[in-house]
């Protein structure tokens, strides 16, 4: 068989095995409805009260913090469209940044058709927000800030705790999509003053369709899902308790493997960053050269189109992600490469290799090698590169 | 995504690169779009393409797509080659997810430009070019299907 | 070890051996992101569209009228809220009744905070809706009927076709709440003129955090959850392969097995019916004694209080539910049994044994032996009883 | 949800029953609300509790509380058996969910109910009682909690 080589780990994760068994304990004997007051059902709910005790310690939080969602999407819909129904007569300026998840974006975009404000900060070249430009921003009305702890194409990390300490002294509530950090970098919400935080669990080798939301006790949000008293009356549903069980197994190895796991992969990382350009000319480094996630590579190679590049690494067996506007069937490329700065036809061609504690040195090595081979192929097609021979 | 036909050409795409002494070229499409297309022919006194080759920057489609055309239209007579339609050409590979259906346009608009380009180099007039402007935009992205 | 009867199959249902064996690939090897292009996310795109068919066909719809939700409770706020949102210029009424599930009843209770007008129909002492009263609830402004197909706490069935004749003759929308129907009786949107349906996976022996709701080709909503390209644009979030996976395949086995279940089930339930007020005095049954839920029984104990009833079966190792205040923590007993005109003292009594395809004869006849001791304890402690006597 | 101790006394409560030449009867709650409890009390000449019986109509803490508070006070002096404090049943019960707290509260008041109609009948005062009002509704429920 051919060599297989995943390198989309910002995309999902390989579930680990020992979830998968947490996960089918709870399908199996255990699939009581922790609503119920029989036996039976209090079994699965005090499972979920020990995974919601996991889950906020991982980000120094209280368990009765945590809210379990349906993915990292619904914990951002309901993060700030919760909050800002929740805090009408306080205001209706909402301040992001333009790179954030669509998750973000695009519920900023709704609310702003629907008589709420929106302030978008730009970013610089390595990806970061300015802490003077969101200072300024803040304004009487401003409810709530909505920062990404760290990207997920280009990976930068941003100031989380001096955004919390802006938020603080004005006023105004901090949420923060984590769904990219959780797990995989040490998250404070306390020292960082985050009121607010998304995470999701198949981006730690947890299930799909499971996230959580932390609001910081206190604050007041509406629910987005209403109905049964679930999660103490603020998300309703039937929960769902092999998830959760399978997520806080995920978050619970990802706690105990974080300082090993973080050099292990940032050392991978830097593998790639100093060897690409190494190897291959006319690239560009997408992202923050150091304060970026450790599992985070973004190049973009000129001349070439990101989707023919990722077709032709799958026939090498390597998966990995653009931000082309190809692959989406979107007109213009990702909006985080053109938030940094990048023309359309470089942005066209940027590749993301996103790498977890499965990827090895061989993986590497092996991606590096055919990475040549490939672009190498694509540029001897491409009517920019013969054109500049 | 792509059908056999269309991953096959991708795979080993025909008829690659440039023609030193062409008698028509035709580029379309620019790099901020995503995708470019240039396409190179030979024509012998007869107006049979006699040969043919194309550099592309674009997406696995567009790249199958060049490939599909130009095989469809060497040795044909230019008003063969005229008449190739981009849905010849989906059709040749098997059909195209909806996004990617300008790619095919593409490579019919390049083909009629490398035509328009050999019409004005030899004064000669090839029936079924006259409405072909060469700088218009060929993107039909429908937003609705993608 | 004692005998265990599960007998709340309305609250939830144990999970297929053969959809854990369905799941249990997708997390295991087959975990590729089904929006990525790589060969690998492409298996799984095609899973999850393969999945989209089987539940289409389940109610005669489209596959791609079909949209995969983190569940019931998401289904049916994501249809009432979305369609209120998108409708607004024809109007902001809403007519639903006052038996629906609290996540239908929640929601509308929070829209009418926000704006829209909410008229809540009466049931009959079965549980039916009145077709006259809901023809003359309908205004101009009408934008949106939510009735449920079948309740889930007394069994009762709705008139669905006779309803959605009216709300097509008065160019209203429907949607119906099928979380309990769903595979369970069968349902054909296109000659019952519904334009939307709730279902949820964990009620047909599926997993939990997995649901859909279809809605009509052509129906006007607005997205609940806003971010990512998923689902056709109208759902955010990076799909839960293997759950949707899991629901096709427990859709799929409810399908196959549906007409000779539904005559099992329903011959259970009839044994239930007969047998219970023959044993014990003082009994009502509550819902319609024929238009109702195969799996469906209901009945309320005077003089006892449900809680206790339910206490003393999980010894007996019977696991069942009751519409009484104290198993929710609520001040009043369940909303249904209300609307249905029960006096509170007997409503406080009340039992649902909810059986499926895995109940058998036997535990029929032991549930209702345990049940009369059960009974005549809690009545000897009763005031009620002794005052009596 | 419910601790061993409450599980215990549920399962086998005790002091079940009525005592028919009751000197104390008191009953609390009502059937709307889920919950009433009564409680018969035999007191001897020294006001010494020697004999006490429930009936219940409640959930399984209402039964546990009602089951406890019997035990708390047989074989005591009146004056004690009137100290008797939710939080004491409480404790002995090992704990109650917070939505529960009220079944406590409900057998503290049934026994002071009782007590109250031992002291009508027998014309004596007991300390401690005076603020009892026997209609009062003891539901002290903290929707937020639930
Ligand atoms: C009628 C009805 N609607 C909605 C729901 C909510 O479904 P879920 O728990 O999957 O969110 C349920 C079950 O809990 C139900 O019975
Ligand atoms: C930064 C970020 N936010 C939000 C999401 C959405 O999470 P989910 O797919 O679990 O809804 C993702 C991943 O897709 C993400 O990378």
């Amino acid at each position: 068989m051919m060599k297989q080589v995943y390198l989309d780990n910002a995309a999902t994760t390989m579930v680990h095995k020992e979830v998968i068994e947490t996960m089918d304990a709870y399908y199996g004997d255990l699939y009581g409805n922790p609503s119920s007051i029989y036996d039976f059902g209090q079994t699965a709910k005090k499972a979920i009260n020990s995974a919601r005790e996991t889950i906020a310690s991982v980000i120094n939080a209280k368990a009765d913090e945590i809210y379990f969602t349906g993915g990292g999407s619904e914990s951002d819909n309901w993060a700030i469209k919760g909050v800002m129904a929740a805090n009408r007569k306080k205001g209706n300026h909402i301040i992001t940044s333009k790179i954030e998840h669509h998750a973000v974006l695009h519920t900023c975009e709704y609310l702003a058709k629907n008589g709420y404000e929106v302030t978008y900060l730009n970013v610089d070249s390595d990806g970061l927000i300015s802490l003077s430009e969101l200072e300024e921003a803040i304004r009487e009305n401003t409810v709530l800030i909505t920062i990404m702890f760290a990207n997920n194409e280009i990976g930068t990390i941003q100031p989380i705790k001096e955004i919390g300490d802006i938020a603080k002294r004005h006023g105004a509530l901090f949420h923060t999509d984590a769904v990219q950090a959780f797990g995989h970098v040490p998250i404070d919400v306390k020292e960082m003053n985050i009121d607010l935080l998304s995470s999701s669990a198949h981006k730690i080798h947890g299930p799909k369709g499971v996230g959580m939301l932390y609001i910081r006790k206190g604050i007041k949000i509406d629910n987005l899902i209403h109905g049964g008293a679930q999660e103490s009356k603020k998300r309703a549903g039937t929960e769902n308790v092999p998830g959760i069980c399978g997520y806080s197994k995920a978050a619970e190895m990802a706690m105990d493997s974080m300082n090993e796991r973080m050099s292990y992969v940032s050392g991978l990382r830097d593998r790639f960053l100093k060897k690409i350009p190494e190897a291959i000319e006319n690239v560009r480094l997408n992202g923050h050269p150091t304060k970026r996630l450790p599992g985070n590579v973004n190049f973009s190679f000129e001349f070439i189109e990101g989707e023919s590049l990722l077709l032709y690494l799958d026939m090498e067996g390597i998966s990995a992600s653009s931000g082309s506007a190809c692959t989406s069937g979107a007109l213009d490329p990702s909006h985080v490469l053109m938030a940094i700065g990048l023309p359309h036809e470089i942005a066209h061609g940027s590749l993301r290799l996103s790498l977890s504690e499965f990827t090895t040195e061989e993986d590497v090595d092996y991606t590096i090698e055919k990475l040549i081979g490939v672009v190498h192929r694509l540029r001897l097609m491409s009517p920019l590169y013969i054109r500049r021979k | 995504m792509y059908t056999e036909k269309v991953m096959e050409h991708f795979r080993n795409p025909r008829n690659v690169g440039e023609i030193e002494d062409a008698d028509g070229i035709g580029q379309v499409g620019n790099a901020k779009c995503g995708d470019i297309m240039k396409i190179f022919l030979k024509i012998d006194d007869k107006d049979i393409i006699t040969d043919v080759k194309f550099l592309t920057f674009g997406c696995g489609s567009a790249i199958a797509s060049s490939s599909m055309a130009t095989e469809l239209i060497k040795g044909k007579h230019i008003d063969e080659a005229v008449a190739l339609s981009n849905k010849a050409v989906i059709e040749a590979l098997g059909g195209l997810p909806k996004v990617k259906v300008h790619c095919s346009v593409l490579a019919e608009q390049a083909v009629k430009a490398a035509l328009y380009d050999y019409a004005q180099k030899s004064g000669k007039v090839i029936a079924g070019i006259e409405d072909y402007k060469p700088d218009e935009d060929v993107h039909d992205y429908d937003d609705e299907q993608l």
